[in-house]
């Protein structure tokens, strides 16, 4: 047993909260050796990083409590040391890197300092630090090392940042990294790269690497074995090929048929008069061109996915059509009529027929209206819609059509999960009647198995009610289940658009293709040939 | 930066010039400072002559331009009770109020930012909640009523410090202890926010991954993270000193700016009371100037 | 988590007002609160109306009565002030001007201020340039001067002294709306909300304003004791309310010259004015939780364990 | 910066133990304002007399305020020529602070200066408005001096002129100059004054070396400062904190406290009602509580030591019913007394200023008046107070404070009774005439004049509510030999005080 590097034995962790005792995991043991990549996969509230913040040491208790377990590393047990022996480990020997590099990196000290920093608590002295990062900067693939170590985080890009975390973490060459999704948020391309480089540093350094992810693809690409977990316990366990193929537990075999990219692919609605026909529609920002010239057709019943990475121009084109911003030039022909040119009193009536559904609904839902306010706002704005005494029952059946209960009405938006909003959301827009629902990165913050669903009730609510979707997305395999039609973007411009079919099974263009080849497969044999041959082509 | 600076003293030279307007113009609706200056039963001859002497029979328009003729040379007229340049006079009160509130925010500001990083730290413990309770009783009392309870148990009963004054150290103490009171609960309170935000904050996280010890977390990787609301909290807190602290000021027979206003404006000294507007606005015009280069230099995301 | 459990058991619905109440139970800090400024608030209603002969009934021959003596009766309890007046009566009248004055300015201050300030933030024009700089001329006015000039020129009654109080404190609602509106015309829901076609009006009172108040009434919480206190001050200048009307800060400043003979004097009104303070501002931290639908759950689940 | 200084400063003061007072012949005064500017001719201010009358500029008459009489200061004698010309004689040999001699016509210069347009001295304007005076220079010791009209008491006005240098221009002195056994070695605006003495002195050498005035505008930071040995002296200090018989001495202080009756609007026209006001405050009643015990109750404008006081003038017994019954009177016979009076007093007039006047308008309302108190600002109160009044305005009362250590009622009278008199609230053709007597009445004649004219107000006219000549409390180190006395109020003359 003492052999792993790092081994977690029957871990429990409880939260003291107001509403009494959390279980945040419950019996939980892995290990991880040298030169080896454990996954531990799950969705949000599973626990999945629970036992990697007590390996860290970045349980604060109170109010969490280790209510049973060890945490052995090289065969010392973590939880009987002391805080500062545990100090000495942190960062030195086990490192960690998290997701959303921007808010975990200081914004207000250089990276330089901040990788230095390291360096210097675990007894380097400065001068030798500060070569040492030029030299991790380099080593991580940062441009012009010198002078990026003087640098702040937000003068990088999300990519940078997040190899800025790793040069951190590596800079004491530990014998374990802990990565809690290193990638989440980040474009496919620079996911792609990402892993890449940590599969090459752990390669030279030979550490234990442990993956926190909710990315049956980056398992895929990236694990030797796998941990399951939902609901605080380790569902299964096993080789991440095994595990995929012959998965033994039901909640694993409905996470990886939850898994986008596998279904049929659409045939397309049939050729007609389009819906809404954008010609040439453009947006400057001062002296930056956000829009140059996008062209394209909306069928009724259709939905036409935007993919691109960002800072395309996809969601500029969706505020630009809602009017949200003004458009520079252009044309969005609906109905005979300009959108973007209508009066105040048009724009109000063209309301009603384009609704949005944006990508956070924490965000997007007023937290201070309950679910039957939020709804019947609709109602209030446009008063011809449906009389008073209806709006109850119409609540309640927008809410059932959703796949929520009538009773949920008089609940405020945090008391419901993530998906359960995104549904509140899509109830809101469809109070409207709306003809065309423009779903800005709709589903990508939600798990795996709740986007599915999420998927599911918008293709459901395409047949009922014969809808339109422009549906923005960076996350392809996504896109190749529900799209029609796919448009692909980049820096402003439309470089590819067709069938979804011809888009992801003939991709003409190399922008589309790479688009496509960073994307991960779920499969971990798919992933490996993707991996070979991307080799192959590398020499 | 030039730029950045041009704007903002363009923008402070008309609010100031808006000020001067309303303070000239509405200080006169408060009457004629001859009743004042001249005794009760001076006679109507010799108040006519005071007017002439100091220009108050003429239109109240043609006083204006007059002034603000004289100001374009900075001349900012004299004080018809002290018969000195006005400015003389306000330069030498301002002197005292600047010591003043100079030293009070700068142990205010430290106190308050250990204090409440501390009770940041543990929130909801002992230390916290005492910290909170009497900085909010403290600021809570009417500071007059501060001042003297101080004097009379401080100097009077134990015979620790002088009453009054300014001639030592120990002179300080007192009128700098009460100024102390009112601003330190506040700060103390949006510290101890900031710092809640900043130390369950990502980076910290992160620090603490690295490996760094509790006390630097909390003064170098939260501290300065959490001091931008903080520093704008203390900018109020010592615009509100400079402007004047006329109770301690008055009680502790503080020669500064407050206890200088309250008199020429109950004396009708205009030329005073315009002086000491813009006085004080040309410090808090320059205090704001180092707030927000404070600002650039301990965040770097902030750039002019 | 998964998508179909909701994460907690329904809430039985309940009326608005008995939700608040199990709130308000649930903090034990906050229900003492309440209490005293409930007890306070009724004073200042009801007081004046019983007692207002009785505390303004000078006695020369009985000045300085000190307190705890039940034998003059029990408006004596806290003793009697410089004119022979019961001082327990004079605080409970008091109770009614001193709360006008802090209510009314503060009132006055949040509702100008936040007006301006929600015109400035969404304006786009002219407004968004002039409206800062009345926030800054108004700052820069010594606020001594204001109330001069309105002694002089009006007369140090209740009303006028709202209004210099008020004045000097708009800029702090204006500069508040102002920054949080320019924060939350920038947030989803407000997009959301313009997508469906919510009038400008719509947006700045149904979803902005709901998102900004609590920080407003948390501002005019700690405001109304600040009010207090700048009201005391200018009794102590002598340029704020003038007897025979009475406040709390009237009486401290009133008593301060007995001090060390009869502290009685202004110790009581003092107490009341640390008091009422104080009590503002445990509601404070209260309402600030119990405004907030994702916060208010503490409180909810706290009623129920303790009640 | 200056705190720097002090920060060293500070370390010696504590070695040499804080408060302590350094040197044995030197006194520390403690003021409540500070002396907006130090000219002699300014110093019938009492904030700037205090310090600089006597000490550093000296008058050519001094006036005994215990019994009225003159005593020679730096003139040595003087006599009528006629009835509108005086001569005066110089004491020989006195210099003042910038070395130079004293001669009539610094004399001279000092009135003109007094008088001035160019710089409006208080002393010009409070006591020689409405007169010319010639000054014919004999030789540098003697002059004469004629006035028009003629002052039978221009001696007692030359009490209050501060001799000042021929050479001081016509502008205020930032370095005062004069005659006196001091002078000003150090002023910090709106902290200290310091006066050192002399050595060229005419005088005797008085005993204290060196005093140091301090402002402090807080009464029981005044007070305090006594007794925890930071001061020698407070001339002024309130009446609550006046607890500790060693120290403390009430002294009176010239000032008389009374309620002026605007005679000229109803109802406070009619006599019935004057006097029913009169009658209705418990003027005893106040005596020990909200005044000092040692106040007087008043029936004159003027302290009892004036001349042609009329000791015998008592004052409406109190008597509610009484006065009710007068008002029921005067009712009968339509006077308006049911309409709202506005009782005016100013804020910090004096100590308990605002209590007096709630325990007046609460007396008033006793007999079923309807009185108003309005507490206002000084500037306003000033206006009030003073004519021209304002045309609509309603009844009013105003309460104020007069001030006379002079000795003569001349400088009282005109101002408050006569039908032009810039306070006066009654206007009476028959008194008008009395008072012009009484100004020209020189000799055994003037004192009687007077007494008319206190008797007719007093009795007949009933113009107003006398209430008290005031005390004031001064609280004085034990290790000081000194005595406040009515003059106290307005000027300190630091070769009266001895130690111990």
């Amino acid at each position: 047993m003492a052999d792993h590097l790092l081994e977690v034995q029957d871990l429990s962790v409880t939260f003291h909260t107001v509403r009494g005792p959390v279980n945040a995991v419950r019996n939980v043991s892995w290990h991880l050796d040298r030169g080896e990549v454990l996954a531990i996969l799950g969705e949000s509230g599973s626990g999945k990083s629970v036992s990697a913040s007590a390996v860290m040491d970045l349980i604060d208790i109170p109010p969490g409590e280790i209510a049973s377990g060890r945490i052995l590393f090289e065969g010392r047990d973590l939880l009987t040391m002391s805080h500062d022996e545990r100090r000495r480990i942190n960062g030195k020997r086990i490192a960690m890197i998290f997701q959303d590099p921007l808010s975990h990196l200081n914004p207000v000290y250089s990276v330089g300092w901040q990788i230095e920093e390291t360096m210097v608590i675990h007894g380097t002295s400065r001068a030798d630090a500060q070569r040492e990062t030029v030299a991790l900067l380099r080593k991580v693939g940062i441009p012009d090392p010198e002078g990026a170590a003087v640098k702040y985080p937000h003068q990088f890009s999300g990519g940078q940042r997040q190899r800025l975390m790793i040069a951190m973490a590596l800079a004491l060459r530990p014998d374990v990294l802990i990565a809690d999704e290193p990638t989440t948020a980040l474009d496919v391309t620079v996911q792609a790269q990402i892993l890449g480089l940590l599969e090459q540093l752990q390669a030279e350094t030979g550490m234990g690497l442990l993956i926190i992810t909710h990315d049956l693809g980056v398992v895929a690409e990236m694990a030797d074995r796998v941990v399951v977990m939902n609901a605080g316990e380790i569902v299964e366990t096993g080789s991440a090929t095994d595990v995929y193929r012959n998965p033994q537990h039901p909640y694993t075999q409905k996470l990886i048929a939850a898994a986008p990219g596998q279904g049929d692919m659409s045939h397309g609605v049939p050729e007609q008069e389009p819906l809404l026909r954008l010609t040439g529609v453009k947006k400057n920002y001062g002296a930056f061109t956000a829009l140059n010239g996008i062209s394209f057709d909306l069928m009724a019943g259709e939905t036409l996915a935007v993919v691109g990475e960002s800072g395309s121009g996809k969601s500029t084109m969706a505020k630009v059509l809602l009017q949200l911003e003004e458009a520079s030039g252009g044309q969005a022909e609906y109905k005979g009529r300009d959108l973007l040119t209508l009066s105040p009193k048009e724009l109000f009536e063209m309301r009603r027929d384009i609704q949005m559904v944006f990508q956070d609904p924490t965000q997007s839902l007023n937290p201070r209206m309950s679910v039957y306010q939020l709804i019947s706002e609709a109602w209030v704005i446009h008063r011809d819609i449906l009389p008073k005494d209806r709006w109850k029952a119409r609540v309640a059946e927008l809410l059932e059509q959703v796949g929520l209960l009538a009773e949920h009405m008089h609940r405020y938006p945090h008391q419901f999960s993530g998906g359960q909003r995104q549904r509140i959301a899509i109830a809101r827009a469809l109070a409207l009647e709306p003809r065309i629902i423009v779903c800005d990165e709709a589903v990508s913050a939600l798990d795996v198995s709740i986007q599915a669903q999420v998927i599911e009730l918008l293709d459901k609510l395409r047949h009922e009610l014969g809808l339109s979707y422009i549906f923005i997305a960076h996350d392809l395999p996504v896109v190749r289940d529900f799209a029609d039609r796919v448009i692909v973007m980049q820096a402003g411009e439309i470089v590819e658009q067709g069938s979804v079919r011809q888009i992801f099974e003939a991709p003409r263009m190399r922008y589309t293709q790479d688009l496509l080849a960073a994307s991960l497969d779920p499969d971990p044999e798919v992933q490996a040939a993707r991996r070979n041959s991307r080799l192959e082509i590398a020499q | 930066m030039r730029s950045f600076l041009t704007k903002r003293a363009y923008a402070s030279l008309i609010s100031l010039l808006f000020l001067i307007v309303a303070v000239f113009f509405l200080s006169r609706l408060t009457g004629d400072p001859t009743n004042l200056y001249l005794p009760v039963d001076a006679s109507l001859d010799s108040r006519e002559r005071f007017r002439a002497l100091h220009g108050l029979d003429d239109p109240l328009i043609l006083q204006f331009g007059r002034y603000l003729a004289d100001l374009a040379v900075l001349d900012f007229g004299d004080s018809i009770r002290r018969s000195q340049p006005a400015l003389d006079v306000v330069l030498e009160a301002f002197k005292w109020t600047l010591a003043l509130a100079a030293i009070t925010m700068t142990i205010v500001t430290i106190t308050a930012i250990v204090i409440g990083s501390l009770a940041a730290f543990r929130v909801g413990g002992l230390f916290d909640r005492t910290a909170t309770f009497f900085s909010l009783i403290g600021a809570s009392a009417p500071d007059f009523w501060i001042a003297i309870v101080a004097i009379v148990l401080f100097s009077v009963n134990l015979g620790w410090l002088p009453t009054s004054g300014t001639g030592t150290v120990w002179h300080w103490i007192m009128p700098i202890g009460v100024l102390f009171i009112r601003p330190f609960g506040l700060i103390l309170q949006v510290v101890r926010g900031a710092m809640i935000t900043a130390l369950g904050s990502a980076y910290v996280k992160t620090a603490r991954a690295k490996g760094v010890a509790s006390r630097p977390i909390i003064f170098v990787h939260a501290l300065r993270n959490a001091m931008l609301p903080v520093i704008t909290v203390i900018g109020d807190q010592a615009a509100a000193i400079l402007n004047g602290a006329v109770v301690v000021e008055t009680i502790f027979g503080f020669p500064g700016v407050g206890k200088l206003m309250i008199d020429s404006i109950l004396q009708r000294d205009f030329a005073v009371v315009l002086a000491t507007i813009m006085v004080t606005a040309f410090a808090i015009f320059v205090m704001n100037l180092l707030i927000d280069l404070a600002y650039a230099v301990l965040d770097p995301r902030i750039r002019y | 988590m998964t998508d179909e459990s909701p994460p907690i058991a329904p809430i039985a619905e309940k009326s608005r007002l008995a939700s608040f109440w199990s709130m308000l139970r649930a903090d034990k800090f906050a229900l003492t609160a309440a209490i005293f400024l409930v007890i306070v608030i009724a004073s200042a209603f009801i007081g004046p109306i019983f007692l207002e002969y009785d505390a303004g009934r000078q006695n020369l021959r009985g000045r300085n009565a000190p307190p705890f003596d039940m034998e003059r009766g029990w408006q004596f309890f806290l003793g009697g002030d410089q004119l022979g007046r019961p001082l327990l009566a004079r605080i409970i009248v008091a109770a009614r001007n001193t709360m006008m004055v802090a209510a009314g300015s503060v009132a006055a201050a949040m509702i100008i201020g936040a007006t301006l300030g929600l015109i400035a933030g969404n304006s786009r024009g002219r407004a968004a340039q002039i409206i800062p700089r009345i926030a800054d001329v108004i700052m820069s006015f010594p606020s001594l001067l204001l109330a001069v000039i309105v002694l002089y020129t009006l007369e140090p009654s209740v009303g006028n002294i709202i209004i210099v109080l008020a004045i000097t404190r708009i800029p702090i609602y204006l500069r508040t709306t102002r920054a949080e509106i320019l924060e939350v015309r920038e947030r989803m829901f407000v997009q959301a909300a313009k997508v469906m076609g919510a009038s400008q009006s719509r947006i700045v009172f149904r979803h902005m304003l709901p998102v900004i108040l609590p920080t407003l009434l948390t501002i005019a919480t700690l405001d109304f004791a600040f009010v207090m206190l700048a009201e005391s001050s200018l009794s102590f200048l002598g340029i704020g309310i003038q007897p025979p009307e009475i406040t709390w800060g009237l009486m401290v400043s009133q008593g301060r010259p007995y001090l060390t003979n009869a502290w009685w004097l202004s110790f009581w009104p003092g107490l009341a004015i640390i008091l009422t303070t104080l009590s503002l501002n445990l509601l404070s931290n209260w309402m600030r939780t119990a405004l907030d639908p994702q916060q208010r759950w503490r409180l909810e689940i706290g009623g129920k364990k303790n009640g | 910066m200056d705190f720097r200084k002090y920060l060293y400063g500070s370390a010696l003061a504590l070695v040499a133990a804080s408060p302590a007072l350094a040197q044995d012949t030197s006194v520390t005064i403690v003021l409540n304002e500070d002396l907006e500017v130090v000219e002699p001719c300014e110093s019938s201010r009492s904030n700037i007399g205090r310090v600089l009358q006597q000490n550093i500029a000296e008058t050519m008459v001094e006036l005994n305020t215990a019994n009225g009489s003159l005593m020679p200061r730096l003139a040595e004698s003087w006599e009528a020529v006629d009835e509108d010309t005086w001569k005066f004689t110089l004491r020989d040999g006195v210099t003042f602070s910038d070395g130079s001699t004293l001669d009539a016509a610094d004399v001279k210069h000092s009135y003109d200066r007094a008088i001035s347009d160019q710089i409006i001295c208080e002393i010009g304007a409070k006591f020689f408005g409405g007169m010319t005076l010639d000054f014919n220079v004999i030789d540098d010791l003697t002059f004469e001096v004629t006035s028009d009209p003629a002052q039978p008491i221009l001696p007692l006005l030359m009490s209050t002129l501060t001799i000042v240098p021929s050479e001081t221009p016509f502008e205020f002195m930032q370095m005062p100059v004069g005659t006196g056994a001091y002078v000003m070695t150090e002023r910090n605006q709106g902290q200290s004054i310091v006066l050192e003495r002399r050595d060229d002195y005419w005088g005797e050498a008085p005993e204290v070396t060196k005093a140091t005035y301090l402002f402090r505008s807080d009464d029981a930071v005044r007070a305090a400062m006594v007794a925890t040995g930071e001061a020698d002296i407070v001339p002024q200090i309130n009446e609550v904190d006046a607890t500790n018989p060693a120290t403390d001495f009430a002294y009176p202080n010239s000032e008389t406290t009374y309620v002026r009756l605007d005679t000229s609007i109803a109802p406070l026209d009619d006599v019935r009602v004057r006097k029913a006001l009169n009658m209705a405050v418990d003027r005893e009643a106040f005596l020990g509580t909200l005044l000092p015990q040692d106040a007087v109750i008043a029936t004159h404008m003027v302290p009892p030591s004036t001349l042609g006081v009329n000791p015998d003038l008592k004052p409406l017994a109190f008597d509610v019913d009484g006065a009710r019954a007068l008002l029921a009177e005067a009712k009968a016979d339509g006077v308006p007394v049911d309409a709202e009076i506005t009782m005016i007093a100013r804020l910090g007039n004096f100590p308990n200023v605002t209590e007096i006047s709630e325990a007046l308008t609460q007396m008033w309302g006793d007999i079923g008046l309807s009185v108003n108190l309005r507490m206002t600002e000084v500037a306003e109160w000033v206006d009030l107070y003073s004519k021209p009044f304002a045309e609509d305005r309603g009844p009013s009362m105003v309460m104020a404070q007069h001030d006379n250590n002079r000795g003569d009622p001349v400088f009282s009278m005109y101002f408050k009774y006569a039908c032009d008199g810039l306070q006066s609230g009654t206007c009476d053709e028959g008194l008008d005439q009395m008072i012009a007597d009484a100004t020209a009445a020189t000799g055994e004649d003037r004192g009687p004049k007077w007494t008319e004219v206190f008797n007719k107000i007093h009795n007949d006219l009933v113009s107003d509510v006398f209430l008290f000549h005031m005390v004031g409390f001064s609280r004085v180190s034990e290790r000081l030999d000194f005595t406040p006395t009515i003059a106290t109020n307005s000027e300190l003359q630091l070769s009266q005080i001895k130690f111990k």
